[in-house]
């Protein structure tokens, strides 16, 4: 059976070009990048390259990327690092209730130790209104940190306008942008953006590699203490085979990104026409306006069941799917970027996310149309919610699923 | 991280529907959990001559749901109400740790369609 | 030219078998661990293998071994872990003068936070005198931090009798066992050890990957806030294809170590020996009892000479080694392990480490003690300092090189 | 991380050694840094006749401690003066950035040579 990858927002496989370049590293040139002899000059260089690929994908200098293990622990450390050095100056950080767990969770336990947090709302849409965030600024406000892109609704925000607030009011600001590189345009000049942080697994990387934007003259503490790597800023010797690779990712994902753009979101939006069309009660979750959206990802919520359930069925037809249910969050709760924008707990459990990538085909896209509309009855018929009379509208208090 | 057996139930779920005579039907779960369990039973003689289901919910939860039909047809109500939801994970070779406390309620659903059966039948 | 690889304590090159391992995962089976359909399946089974080849190396569990980026990233994660998790209890960390810089710098930072150290003197051949450990105890204490090995000397601690101490008055007790792990027997329930460290890149895995051993029942603060991977203890998507290394690597380390104890230590034994008899004006750095230091590493001080020089001599020859040098720490002191010994300041900084590996062979060594004599005696007729009338001995206060 | 000149000097030091009867001789450096260069002079006329040095440290001190060698001899002692540190590393094609401090003192070493010789010959 065919298999057909559509989670592309979880994880992308490592592209050939790049692996081509990180297995040298994992042979002859196996040296530790911080010692002076052949094995260790054999390496140095790679490290620097890499730091140019990435500078060059949002607009840097190298000397402000530091490389780090994932996605998760840039935001912790954007954050950690942030708070710990300005710790005279305030206690206040603004972040959204839809980021990633690496930045809301952080936020959590930096309560637990005294510090506040303002976590702005979204609409139904998902989406932020920066009047909020104006209001939410205090004398304490240190940092404001926003995702550049949803992972789950592939929401875009508004991140020169709030890279223009945050210079007014001088606040240093940090961007997840791990979903938005490779797919749109980044430009940390542009976006006046402070901190960035970008995870090499998303973008035909491979795991356990990830970079952090440090604009130069940013005072930050490190999270990891210890030997002199990376400029004092991350201990521990460089993961020199996945920084390679990280490197040769974003030097690729750059050169490809417009046509990428395109040919991508053709498939998308076809797949979005595609479902509108053929599945009846379902649910767009994100913005409509999909030039606000990033342009390889959907999510849909298909009315009276429930998501595990409906990615299982299509796991059974080779499709690769996600979903916001609690089934597949790990915790008991569906996901809290449908409960930010206020979707139903019903349809909350049942929010599916489709995302493409450079490797998905037309046919890929035709398969989940033909298999889909069948798939999603089947499950309805065997549900207690569908055809009784009941409906699944917007709640009101949507308590039961915020985890804020 | 399902067993074959949860699969397969899974796939081919046994029993789904409605009963449309049905002298005992049971409901639980919860939306906010996601997951909804139906019971529909068809008492004759203080034996279970038939049972359907419905489920919103996860993999495990529509293949308790399944197993828990096949284990109570033509039992006594008297013995369906000695199923647990553990025996009924058992049956099914076990279930992620994850999954037991909200996706494994099929027996607590046939409880209470026997519950309801003895209500309306006194 | 041969190139001959005597920085093992540095990193070691992939093992092939390792990295047959990885590749799968870099290729077909790119899933991510969290996800629930096939390309998800197909790699959580890999990540809990792995769990499993570890665990058995240091005689756990595997839910105990928690996977983690590097050996840095678990040194911190132990110490500022158990503070955090431990804040009612107490304030005071007892660790040595000799930690790696992982241990030392997170201690120091958090004494800049208000916590309590004591740093643990050593003898001139490096060894810890534990009534002073005993000594050190308060009821404050929260945390005892010895090193298994050292990375500069090879010396060997002893962490059976530590961990009773650290028993008797009920204090955890963190082990960074980097070194030791594949060289002499590391096992957690002998030693009662609470938090033991592993970095995947000293053992034949790669870069970029390590684990933490924290013990049933031992409460943790995270490191790294986010996702609910590795059950909520470290957020952030598995590399899952250097966690398939690093468990072949342990599997093989340890499936291997009696044989490599004792081809290695011949050849380490010779080198050591040879050396002394060809080469005058030495300082062996370390105990004397080789069955007290790592099996594979010799650090020797060429009296006279810088290391640097030495080094970048012998790199000429292909002969790859390392130095406690100021000039190749990064920082403008040489090593701390040295100072902490009092070794005389230009002896520190003629301090040169040779550490063997699985794949060093006779003709290696036959390689460095043919070339070494005449290298050392080019550089000391350089030197100002070489026949010059002075001594170089051991300093009183040694205050120049204590980092402490 | 050395240039090509760097390791060309320090793989070939030129002038290495001591001048039996020196008329000046420097010292500069400091253990503890890991650095020590002794600068030895014949100065004949005013002029740098032979320059010889000793040096304790790592690869960029022996290479500057070469290249201010080779730099020196001939100059007259204030044209000798007037070269620096700097200088000696751009001869160099540059030093890491981390060498510049302790290991890039030659020219120093030099200079007081060359006060030594002022202060021995009036
Ligand atoms: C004793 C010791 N601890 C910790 C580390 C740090 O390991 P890593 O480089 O994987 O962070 C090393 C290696 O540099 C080491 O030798
Ligand atoms: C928006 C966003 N931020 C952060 C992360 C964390 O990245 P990583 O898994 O590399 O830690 C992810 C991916 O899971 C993400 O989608």
């Amino acid at each position: 059976m065919k298999q057909i990858y559509l989670d592309y927002n979880a994880t992308s496989p490592v592209r050939p070009e790049v692996l081509e370049v990180m297995l040298p590293f994992y042979k002859e040139q196996f040296g530790n990048p911080s010692s002076v002899h052949w094995a260790g000059r054999q390496v140095s260089g790679a490290l620097e390259k890499a730091r140019e690929q990435v500078a060059a994908m949002i607009n840097a200098s190298p000397a402000e990327i530091v490389f780090v293990s994932c996605g998760s622990e840039g935001d912790n450390m954007a954050i950690k690092g942030t708070l710990a050095a300005l710790k005279g100056k305030g206690n206040h950080i603004i972040t959204t209730t839809v980021e990633h767990p690496a930045v809301l969770e952080t936020c959590e336990a930096l309560e637990k130790e005294g510090y506040d947090v303002t976590y702005l709302p979204v609409d139904k849409d998902g989406q932020l209104d920066l009047a909020d965030l104006e209001e939410a600024i205090t004398d304490k406000t240190v940092l404001i940190s926003v995702m550049w892109a949803n992972n789950e609704t592939g929401n875009l925000y508004p991140i020169e306008e709030i890279g223009k607030i945050a210079k007014k009011y001088n606040i240093r600001f940090h961007t997840d942008a791990v979903q938005a590189v490779g797919k749109v345009s980044v430009d940390v000049q542009k976006a006046n953006v402070d901190l960035l942080v970008i995870s090499g697994h998303k973008i035909g990387a491979p795991k356990g590699v990830g970079a952090i934007y440090i604009r130069r003259g940013t005072r930050m503490a490190p999270l990891l203490h210890g030997g002199h790597q990376e400029r004092n800023r991350r201990a521990g010797t460089q993961n020199v085979a996945g920084i390679a690779g990280l490197g040769k990712a974003c030097e690729m994902a750059e050169a490809e990104r417009e046509d990428y753009y395109k040919r991508v979101r053709i498939m998308r939006d076809r797949l979005e026409d595609g479902i509108a069309d053929q599945v009846p009660d379902i649910k767009l979750n994100g913005t409509p306006d999909r030039d606000q959206r990033l342009p390889n990802t959907l999510n849909v919520s298909f009315a009276y069941i429930e998501g595990e359930s409906l990615l299982l069925n299509l796991d059974m037809f080779g499709i690769a799917a996600s979903s916001g249910s609690a089934c597949t969050s790990g915790s008991l709760e569906p996901s809290h970027v449908m409960g930010a924008m206020c979707v139903e707990v019903t349809l909350a459990h049942s929010s599916t996310r489709f995302s493409l990538g450079p490797e998905t085909i037309d046919e890929d896209i035709d398969k989940v149309l033909e298999v889909l509309p069948a798939t999603v009855q089947r499950i309805r018929d065997m549900s207690p919610l569908y055809n009784c009379g009941k409906t699944t509208d917007e709640c009101e208090t949507c308590e039961t699923i915020r985890r804020i | 991280m399902y067993t074959e057996k949860v699969m397969d139930h899974f796939t081919n779920p046994r029993n789904v529907g409605e009963i449309e005579d049905a002298n005992g039907v049971g409901e639980v779960g919860n939306a906010s959990c996601g997951d909804i369990m139906k019971i529909f039973l068809k008492v004759e003689d203080g034996v279970i001559q038939d049972v359907k289901f419905k489920t919103f919910g996860c993999g495990a939860a529509i293949a308790t749901s399944s197993m828990v039909t096949e284990m109570a047809i033509g039992k006594t109500i008297d013995e369906a109400l000695e199923l647990s939801n553990q025996a009924v994970a058992e049956a099914l070779d076990g279930l992620p740790a994850q999954k037991m406390h909200c996706s494994n309620l099929a027996a607590d659903a046939l409880h209470e369609a026997i519950k309801n059966y003895k209500e309306q039948n006194g």
